[in-house]
């Protein structure tokens, strides 16, 4: 069901844990499926993110999905980890299963709220950065059958 | 590595005695059981000792037997078939919160056709109360279904009961027996059952046949139109090799049922006390007294279920959160819902039901590995975080 | 005694390589496919490659085959769902009078649910002209259905020019080709279907499974509902042995197809010819040119089908007189009425269908045994008697 990439990041996630006083945190979760990630970030002064950890109550998919995303913002300034899609990390992850597509979402969303988070800390504006919704429904019909 | 199998709710392994008995009639029996010719009188010989097999075991006549092509047909089939036989009569069913999707799906689609439907609460252990069926009964209800035994909590209900205020209000009653066929002594007439489903593999016999028991007399439609095969009830060519597995699974698991589940009660409550005492926060589901031997359940809150699964997988442990056939869905399962868990409890359910090979050590090193799964997985979830941080 | 087996069209006997196919799958993988862990991955990637194997075979897309119980239930299926979901565009369909009774009774079920449908005629070689189908179109058809070939008198219809007539009028289009997949060439955009129902046991493959194959966008209800399987468009767990024996049946059928019908269709040409040649008073039913290729059906004036079968079993010949799913009734076969045959002639149709192991010898011995039984039964025979006194 899972790609080797999101078995690898399930059974070793990078980055699992805390960071005590981080710039910025982002807790998000999707009411239908019932999971929950948490994101911080710790930004330098230039805007650069130094570290990244997450916790989540998840599936496989949102536990890789997590590690994958904060990999990939590692080290990035806070307007590029803005193009740290759901698709991007869904790609580095070498895709994932139709239904397990919001899980990805919900990564994508973990890191802007974290980046919200760090902006309203500091009242800053980052351009391009939505107030994230802290519930994410796909929102998709179903057929009738 | 030993594959340790602990789903046997959601399919078991056809029994190599059953395979045996099959075999035969692939190729060498392999004769339309409608036909004239000696080579189909085997296969309908072959039919009617399945048939009267699987009577036997519920106290009912042959003829009463209908084969299927599994659980879902016969539940469709059941609901469906009464429903337009009997829609002069009244247009109200009743059933509970906690059938499987076969019956809940097919009641919503009734509720499409114009029937409307009481879904039936059920209490913090998934026990419905006889009383409220009664309640629930109208003028024009004109059917009950009740499932025997519930396969994701392994709650049995009170069947018997049920089934006396059924006969006494003359309403038709249909049980979903596909967890407790072969595993819980059934007898139709003592427990007043009119209809009962049940599926093949669920007892170590093959996939994809099932039967309906029907009572003499239930003005049933049929819901396969077509051949003259099952007393017109029921088209489409017989399944004769499926049919024989089933009748020699049913033989197999008749005769051993008593040993059997002793056994798995055994198992089953060691297990159970293991996880109570060694794992903290833990929630056991289901009825404890009332309670199919083979089934455990359990909420391991601050974590969630399919993580679980994958990390049992990865050491040969094979599980489910919820049923096997919802996993299509992300819901949580409608059934701990139904029992009152809040979503983020429901979600960290695990799902382990024994077979006849279970053994202790098998218990003991699946008991292992989930308390390490669940320490692992609760060091990473911000639910955890949270609950000890309020705690402090 | 030789068993000569000549009912091919009423089941197969199972292929012993599909047999091994099946096998890993009772005992080893018997994973429930809906679920996480690599067991049930084992059973996903056979249901998978059973499901491409089907599809290429009709040049049908892998996810627009959907696995069923067999060719009734696929036939109950594309009825009951589509006229479920296109009822508010209309309420007609269109179908013959030789369909198999898995399409007329279930056309009847719905006329009884409030649609209508046109049983169209067919001519005496029981060819549907495509001119009636597209004269019975209305505005409000939704539906039309028309079998591939017929089980009893073999006539393959004209499928792709009713397939273009029902595109060009917007009108779906299902076919029933039971017993024409795997022998004859079928390809579903060319020929314009839209649903297409068949059944394993027909071409050496296991009883009890069948699919519908139903083109993406057809909007079609589930006809048995509960789990999330096959998409969630029909539930069950699925029948993981049933579907990897299906895949490998057509795998074979496919290989073999042209081949094995070119020599079924010499030994065909040949048992008529003798039949033709050697016995007088005798018809054969179905057109000659656009026939199944192992299809050999024929009327034996004066005398009755019944005593003919009894006769050829006792020297271990497998035949029947009309279709195999009839015996249950005694009307004579209702495609041998709609070809214009009188009761009595009707009642003296003896069907022989040829695998891929009959062998000449197999039919010679089979005409004269044949031979012999009709002298013998017209011996015997009251209205013989009447038509040699008429003669003189
Ligand atoms: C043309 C046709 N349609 C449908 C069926 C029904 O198939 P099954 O008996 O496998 O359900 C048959 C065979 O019995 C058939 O020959
Ligand atoms: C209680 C119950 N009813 C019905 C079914 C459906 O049976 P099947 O999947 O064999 O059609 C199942 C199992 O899946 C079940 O556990
Ligand atoms: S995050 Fe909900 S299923 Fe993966
Ligand atoms: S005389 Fe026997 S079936 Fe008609």
């Amino acid at each position: 069901m899972y790609s080797e990439k999101v078995m690898d990041h399930f059974q070793n996630p990078r980055n699992v844990g805390e960071i005590e006083n981080a710039s910025g945190v982002g807790t998000v979760g999707n009411a239908k499926c019932g999971d929950i990630m948490r994101i911080y970030l710790d930004i330098d002064d230039n805007g650069v993110i130094q570290d990244c950890k997450f916790k989540t109550f998840g599936c496989g998919a949102a536990v890789a999905t997590s590690s994958m995303a904060t990999e990939l913002v590692k080290g990035k300034t806070v307007q590029e980890a803005l193009l740290v899609t759901n698709k991007a990390v869904m790609e580095a992850l070498d895709g994932l299963p139709p239904v397990k597509v919001h899980c990805s979402l919900l990564a994508e969303e973990g890191i802007h709220a974290a980046l919200w988070d760090y902006a309203e800390k500091n009242g800053i504006v980052i351009e391009g950065l939505k107030k994230p919704k802290n519930d994410i429904s796909e929102g998709e019909e179903e057929e009738e059958y | 590595m030993e594959l340790i199998y602990l789903d046997n709710a959601a399919t078991t392994r056809t029994d190599e005695r059953v395979v045996e008995a099959m075999l035969p009639y692939f190729t060498q029996y392999y004769g339309n059981a409608s036909t004239i010719y000696a080579l189909g009188e085997e296969s309908r010989k072959a039919v009617t000792r399945a048939r009267d097999i699987i009577a036997a075991g519920i106290g009912a006549k042959p003829e009463e037997i209908y084969f299927t092509a599994g659980g879902s047909e016969s539940d469709n089939w059941a609901l469906k078939a009464t429903a337009e036989a009997y829609k002069e009569k009244g247009k109200h069913i009743i059933t509970s919160k906690i059938e499987h999707h076969a019956i809940l799906h097919t009641c919503e689609w009734l509720e499409r056709q114009g029937f409307e439907v009481t879904y039936l609460d059920v209490d913090e252990n998934g026990c419905i109360n006889p009383a409220d069926v009664e309640a629930a009964i109208r003028p024009d209800t004109i059917l009950i279904s009740i499932m025997f035994a519930n396969n994701e909590i392994g709650t049995i209900e009170p069947i018997a009961e049920i089934g006396a205020i059924a006969r006494a209000h003359g309403v038709l009653f249909h049980t979903d027996a596909v967890q407790a066929f072969g595993q819980e002594p059934i007898q139709v007439d003592e427990m007043n059952i009119d209809m009962l489903s049940s599926s093949g593999h669920k007892l170590n016999g093959p996939k994809g046949i099932g039967f309906l028991y029907i009572r003499k007399g239930v003005k049933i439609r049929s819901f396969v139109h077509g051949g003259a095969q099952e007393r017109k009830r029921r088209a489409g060519t017989e399944n004769v090799p499926g049919i024989v597995g089933f009748g020699k699974a049913a033989e197999l698991a008749f005769a051993s049922m008593e040993e059997r589940t002793a056994r798995e009660r055994e198992l089953r409550d060691y297990m159970i006390s293991r996880f109570e005492k060694e794992i903290p926060y833990v929630k056991i589901n289901g009825d404890r007294e009332h309670r199919l031997a083979n089934n455990v359940n359990a909420c391991f809150r601050f974590v969630e279920g399919e993580s679980m699964l994958i990390m049992l997988d990865m050491k040969g442990i094979c599980a489910s959160s919820g049923s096997a056939c919802t996993s299509g869905s992300l819901d949580p399962s409608h059934v701990l819902l139904a029992i009152g868990l809040p979503h983020e409890i429901a979600h960290g359910s695990l799902r382990l039901t024994l077979g006849a090979d279970t053994t202790k050590e098998q218990i003991d090193t699946t008991v292992d590995a989930i308390k390490e799964i669940v320490a692992h997985l609760r060091s990473m979830s911000p639910l955890y975080e949270d609950f000890v941080k309020n705690q402090q």
